[in-house]
């Protein structure tokens, strides 16, 4: 098998990555209220799981089936919310 | 129990249509069935020809296919998508024009409780396990459910609509056809669902004129058979709570009238409504069961008592075994 | 095709003690196994649905009380869906023949494969504890808040029972789906899959994603109910809809999970008893893909009168007209691979026979309940009952009997009677469209689902259909009988008694224990026979 | 096709590396599992909380703020841990693999603590639905610390897995079983690991951080 390169440099610079974005995250709690708020601190978090999932679950290293894998969870996981709020969210639409 | 059958063949009575919207329904219903009757015959016939001449060991020739497969894969799919896009489009419309209520339509409210319906008219008027309507004239039910869902059906008028607790549904329509049709639930919800049924009385104009007068004329006094008034009772001081299954607390109740029951100190007592009241009001000894019910004395009037003993009396439809 | 021939090694029975079948690893006793626990899953299911319909030949029969009525169909529905049907070809047929038939020495994971069994049987003891303790009377699709708040039967027991046997399907499925990727035959590229290949495939893609919904759904519903943590309830906001979604975003999906396995087979006894490769190739692969992906797009027709949005109903209904057209795909292959064939009409054709028929009629009805006014109808009557017996047992059982058939000779390494297995073949197939064609009627009428007595104007087709399921049962009895019979006094099976391709047929009949000695090579498409 | 010692048990592959990648694919499609287990709840969540915003505001305001956001660094900092770990054993240094092992178990029992604390701060205010709630709490809001606890309770669960599963990997690695070319396990707990790591992430601002309208 390849023995891959990384070392320790990349992991803990995603670390400090990582508790930067952490910060920005709990500091959306200090700023004023808006609906704003929560699109932010989710594109933090999908940003925060993607260093996860690309650095320090290697997946960067590996090939496109298990990326395919991987992201077929959160493809039916977005079939699962789409359609459903296609119900919740249009039900008042029509009268 | 009979509606009035449009016709009657092999013991069976075909359902009537009660309004424009079940007419247009069945028109769907006949398409599709003409549809499907086409498909079964054709590839039927198709098969059994197949069948019979390239059955092994029979002479007929066998060359390859000279038409390209891609293009009979084509032809069928996109054949039978025409098909079914037709008849989506056929549903679809008429689904949404079932959703939309005509302005002005007359409101009637609807609670579905295990297990009865409540009808409410606009006037005060309140019936169970019946509804009556005007000839052409479109009402509008609003719906509501007191306990677990329940699903109001009446397969004259081809609608069903479920009653969801916690929030209110409607539905609308609009008889054409005078007579009484059946009401259902149609979506399980314990014990006594198949009997959570009742009548749709569909009145000339003049008739329902009628009836309202008299129906208004009792407001409130709920001139309603006692066995309905017993069973309406007996679901609003819980009694299914603990009558409603078999590891209840309490014995099953259906079958109970007239049998002899066994009490706990050995004796036997015979169910009847001398029992039966005394076990309501005061609870009997039954044996194999710890005495948990709640004494009803002071509760429940005795001529309340009277017509749940006679709703007791009714549900002996089911054996004991 | 292949390149190497096999030597033979001791048969897979070869050992027979008790602990060596319990703690085996090979994947074909693993199947024997399977076989062995959804038979007695079945016959439970299968007396349930015989009391049902004695209660149900008369209005108001008196043979059990509306409560034990309730238990019986819920119990049917459960053990039939979960413990048999599911199961049924991917865990005994898949098991059995997806490492032969892949060219690999055994699956993926043996000992996950192994503890999946174990976590089905503990299922299923979970599941008829419940049943024996007084049984569970909410349906199948355990409905809140009825489920949660106002039954008195034994939820918990049953929904765990489901929620471990669920855990063993998932497991199934990775493996599975690890085993096709990686185990596959040199040569063995993914178009030169056998069909039932590619559907064991797709059905644990499905399992492998829809199952975990359903673990979860059964655990918000069961902590409602003894905890008083809901999220269901809709006293304090809780939607009961949103168990519904949840409920069928697994349950659709899931009726996929117990038909494309069905169409697997259905190729492989067509093109066997043709002698002909299948018509149309890379599109049944293509629909088998499809129909996995599509299905799970669909779940929202189970709720078109609930008050679901109507804008989403317009979509769940159109999406679920698309789903249907890769089955009808299949069905006019299937068709088109018998012409120019030469047709041998043996027990497993029969089965083919009886599960397009069954399974198209099932289908079209499906259309019915799919057309949004239609459906308004037909919901919660017995027109979906009749439906969907059509393609599970008319369409599933018969796939799975046909296929128990066929390979037969690989797994016993002996031959069926044949002309019994006829006899059974066609009994089966009167006794079910008598059963259940009058169910269609009955639906339309208006006759609700889930009824222990019933308004006189249904009796006479109720009656019918009881009548039917006598015949039918007489027809699932027989191979019960002469199956084991045959398994010790049946004549001896050759290697390849069908003349059929597919890779399974090099091993021995019955196997050695890891299948070949050398890994095949596969030079060429699947279902390559000789020219006719 | 002569079969290396490791492969003995295993007569299904035909070679270590096709043993791998078979066992990689397992884990990344259980993982794919894992997902739609817990998506039933981001579902549930997300229905109510558009359904119910304020209540949710109010809910989130329940909460322990600081101990959410302590946990998301300690989770975080496991899981830089494990990543350090995996990366030693793959020069083949199992003294420090043991030590990063420890480490990301250590930090995953103070998140388990953390959490307990919080419970137990949710118990004294009487949020706990189904046992001790306070009945002047707006129902929605029960709602949403339903939730809540539904939501971190199957994490903590998961934790506690993901703690045993490092406890395993003590075990093999006291045993001499890791070696630069022979750390599969290690790899497998991982992505497990981290992968517990990434629903918290989204748990976190979905229960600590709803915003007030
Ligand atoms: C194996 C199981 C299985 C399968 C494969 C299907 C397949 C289909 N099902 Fe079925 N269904 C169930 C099992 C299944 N179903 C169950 C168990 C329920 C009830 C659950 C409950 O409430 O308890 C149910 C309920 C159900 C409903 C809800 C009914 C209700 O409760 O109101 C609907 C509605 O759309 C539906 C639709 C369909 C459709 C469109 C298909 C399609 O996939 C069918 C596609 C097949 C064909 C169409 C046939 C072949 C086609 C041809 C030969 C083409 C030729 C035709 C033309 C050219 C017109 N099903
Ligand atoms: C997946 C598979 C599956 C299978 C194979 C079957 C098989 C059968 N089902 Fe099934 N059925 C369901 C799935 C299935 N069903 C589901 C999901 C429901 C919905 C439940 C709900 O509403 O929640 C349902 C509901 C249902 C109802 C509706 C109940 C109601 O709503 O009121 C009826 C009624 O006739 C029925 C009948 C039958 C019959 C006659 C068979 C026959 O095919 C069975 C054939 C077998 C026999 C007739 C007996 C054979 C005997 C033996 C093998 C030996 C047995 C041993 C002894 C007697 C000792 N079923
Ligand atoms: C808390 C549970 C409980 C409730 C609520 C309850 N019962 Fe009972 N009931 C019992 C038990 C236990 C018995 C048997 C022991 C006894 O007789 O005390 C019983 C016995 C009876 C009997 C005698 C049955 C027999 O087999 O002889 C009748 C009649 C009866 N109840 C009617 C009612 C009616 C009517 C109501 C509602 C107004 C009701 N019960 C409410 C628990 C309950
Ligand atoms: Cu009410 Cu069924
Ligand atoms: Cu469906």
């Amino acid at each position: 098998m390849r023995v891959s390169e990384s070392s320790v440099g990349p992991l803990v610079a995603t670390y400090v990555a990582l508790m930067v974005l952490l910060v920005m995250t709990a500091a959306t709690r200090a700023m004023p209220a808006g609906w704003w708020i929560t699109p932010i601190s989710l594109g933090i978090a999908a940003l925060k799981a993607f260093l996860v999932a690309y650095l320090f679950m290697r997946l960067r290293e590996e090939k496109a089936l298990v990326r395919i894998f991987a992201g077929a969870g959160l493809f039916w996981l977005l079939i699962l919310l789409v359609l459903t709020g296609a119900d919740y969210l249009t039900r008042s639409w029509y009268v | 129990m009979k509606e009035p059958p449009i016709a009657t063949f092999a013991g069976v009575s075909w359902l009537t249509a009660a309004s424009e919207h079940a007419k247009h329904v069945d028109d769907v219903i006949l398409g599709l069935v003409g549809t499907s009757v086409a498909v079964i015959l054709f590839l039927g016939i198709l098969t059994s020809v197949i069948l019979v001449r390239y059955r092994s060991g029979s002479r007929a020739k066998r060359p390859p296919l000279s038409l390209a497969t891609w293009k009979i894969e084509t032809a069928w799919t996109l054949g039978t998508l025409a098909i079914f896009l037709y008849f989506f489009w056929r549903g679809a419309v008429l689904y949404l024009d079932a959703a939309r209520p005509p302005p002005g339509a007359e409101v009637i409210d609807v609670t579905g409780r295990q297990w009865m319906w409540d009808t409410r008219y606009p006037d005060g008027t309140r019936e169970f396990n019946a509804l009556h309507l005007r000839l052409n004239t479109p009402v509008r039910l609003v719906l509501s459910s007191e306990d677990v869902i329940h699903s109001f059906f009446v397969p004259a008028l081809r609608l069903k609509q479920d009653l969801i607790p916690g929030k209110l549904t409607t539905m609308w329509f609009d008889p054409d056809r005078t007579g009484t049709f059946s009401l259902y639930c149609a979506q399980y919800c314990g014990s006594a669902h198949a009997s959570m049924i009742g009548k749709v009385t569909v009145l000339a104009p003049h008739e329902f004129d009628a009836w309202q007068r008299s129906a208004g004329a009792r407001t409130g006094a709920l001139a309603l058979a006692p066995e309905a008034r017993g069973r309406e009772l007996f679901a609003k001081f819980g009694c299914a709570r603990c009558h409603g299954g078999l590891n209840a607390a309490g014995p099953s109740l259906a079958g109970l009238y007239g049998t002899r029951v066994r009490l706990s100190d050995g004796t036997f007592a015979l169910a009847d409504d001398e029992y039966l009241h005394e076990a309501i009001l005061h609870g009997r000894k039954v044996a194999g069961f710890a005495p948990v019910m709640p004494t009803y004395s002071g509760i429940i009037r005795d001529s309340d008592a009277a017509d749940i003993c006679t709703y007791i009396e009714a549900m002996k439809t089911a054996a004991t075994p | 095709m292949i390149a190497s021939e096999q030597g033979d090694g001791p048969s897979y029975l070869q050992e027979s003690t008790v602990r060596s079948w319990l703690g085996t690893l090979d994947h074909k006793r693993i199947g024997i196994l399977y076989l062995f626990t959804i038979t007695f899953f079945f016959a439970i299911g299968a007396s349930a649905a015989a009391m049902m319909r004695i209660q149900l030949a008369y209005p108001a029969a008196g043979l059990v009380t509306s409560d034990a009525y309730n238990r019986l169909f819920t119990l049917h529905g459960v053990i039939m869906v979960w413990f048999f049907l599911i199961p049924s070809i991917p865990a005994v047929l898949g098991n059995f023949v997806l490492p032969l038939a892949i060219g690999a020495r055994d699956v993926a994971f043996p000992r996950l494969n192994l503890a999946s069994w174990y976590l089905f049987v503990g299922g299923g003891a979970l599941a008829l504890y419940s049943i024996l303790v007084g049984g569970v009377d909410t349906g199948w699709t355990f409905y809140t808040p009825y489920s949660s708040t106002y039954s008195n039967g034994h939820v918990m027991a049953m929904a765990g029972g489901i929620f471990v046997a669920g855990f063993g399907s998932i497991a199934t499925g990775i493996n599975f789906i690890v085993t096709v990727h990686k185990l596959r035959a040199p040569g063995l590229t993914w178009f030169r899959l056998p069909l039932f290949v590619w559907s064991i495939y797709a059905t644990s893609i499905i399992l492998v994603l829809a199952t975990p919904v359903l673990a979860i759904t059964l655990t918000l519903m069961a902590l409602e109910r003894v905890a008083g943590v809901g999220i269901f309830d809709p006293r304090i906001g809780g939607d009961p809809l949103l168990f519904q979604h949840l409920f069928w975003f697994y349950s659709h999906p899931a009726v996929y999970i117990m038909i494309l396995p069905g169409m697997g087979v259905i190729s492989e006894l067509v093109a066997c008893f043709s002698k002909k490769a299948v018509f149309g190739y890379h599109a049944m692969a293509f629909s088998i893909l499809s129909i996995a992906g599509l299905g799970f797009l669909v779940w929202g027709h189970h709720m078109f009168v609930t008050s679901q949005s109507v804008y989403a109903g317009v979509a769940f209904s159109f999406l679920s007209f698309l789903v249907a057209v890769p089955s009808a795909i299949k069905v006019f292959n299937w068709v088109a691979t018998m012409h120019r064939g030469a047709i041998e009409f043996t027990t497993p054709f029969l089965y083919a026979l009886g599960f397009i028929a069954l399974f198209t009629i099932g289908g079209l009805t499906g259309i019915f309940l799919a057309t949004l006014a239609v459906d308004v109808h037909l919901h919660d009557t017995f027109f979906v009952i009749a439906h969907f017996h059509y393609i599970m047992v008319g369409g599933g059982v018969m796939a799975y009997m046909g296929g128990i058939h066929y390979w037969w000779p690989k797994i016993s390494g002996r031959m069926y009677p044949e002309a019994w297995g006829r006899v059974a073949a066609v009994t089966i197939f009167v006794g079910f469209n008598l059963t259940f064609f009058p169910q269609y009627i009955l639906g339309y009428l208006g006759m609700p689902r889930r009824y222990w007595i019933y308004p006189e104007q249904f009796h006479t087709l109720n009656l019918v259909s009881s009548a039917g399921a006598l015949v039918l049962a007489i027809g699932y009895i027989l191979p019960l009988i002469y199956l084991p019979w045959s398994f010790f006094k049946g004549a001896r099976a050759g290697t390849n008694p069908w003349g059929a391709t597919g890779l399974e047929w090099l091993a021995a009949s019955p196997p050695a224990e890891h299948n070949f000695r050398e890994t095949p090579v596969v030079t060429r498409p699947a279902y390559d026979y000789p020219p006719l | 096709m002569s079969k290396a010692g490791a492969l003995a048990n295993a007569p299904q592959f035909g070679s270590q590396e096709q043993r791998i990648a078979a066992n990689q694919l397992g884990m990344w499609t259980l993982i794919a599992t894992e997902i739609l287990f817990f998506g039933g709840l981001f579902l549930s969540y997300v229905t109510y909380r558009v359904a119910y915003p304020s209540a949710f505001a109010v809910g989130s305001r329940h909460l322990d703020y600081l101990c959410g956001t302590i946990n998301t660094g300690v989770l975080l900092t496991s899981s830089l841990c494990m990543a350090l770990g995996d990366l030693s054993i793959r020069k083949g240094r199992t003294r420090a693999l043991a030590g990063w092992i420890s480490a990301t178990a250590a930090l995953g029992a103070a998140f388990v603590c953390i959490k307990g604390f919080e419970y137990h701060e949710m118990w004294r205010d009487h949020l706990v639905p189904g046992f001790r709630f306070d009945p002047s709490v707006s129902p929605q809001v029960e709602l949403f610390v339903c939730l809540y606890f539904i939501m971190t309770g199957l994490h903590a669960i998961h934790m506690l897995v993901g703690i045993g599963l490092m406890a395993w990997l003590l075990k093999l690695n006291a045993a001499s079983r890791f070696s630069e070319r022979a750390h599969e396990p290690v790899k497998m707990v991982g992505l497990y690991w981290h992968f517990v790591d990434c629903v918290w992430i989204f748990l976190y601002p979905l229960l600590y951080l709803v915003p007030k309208l």
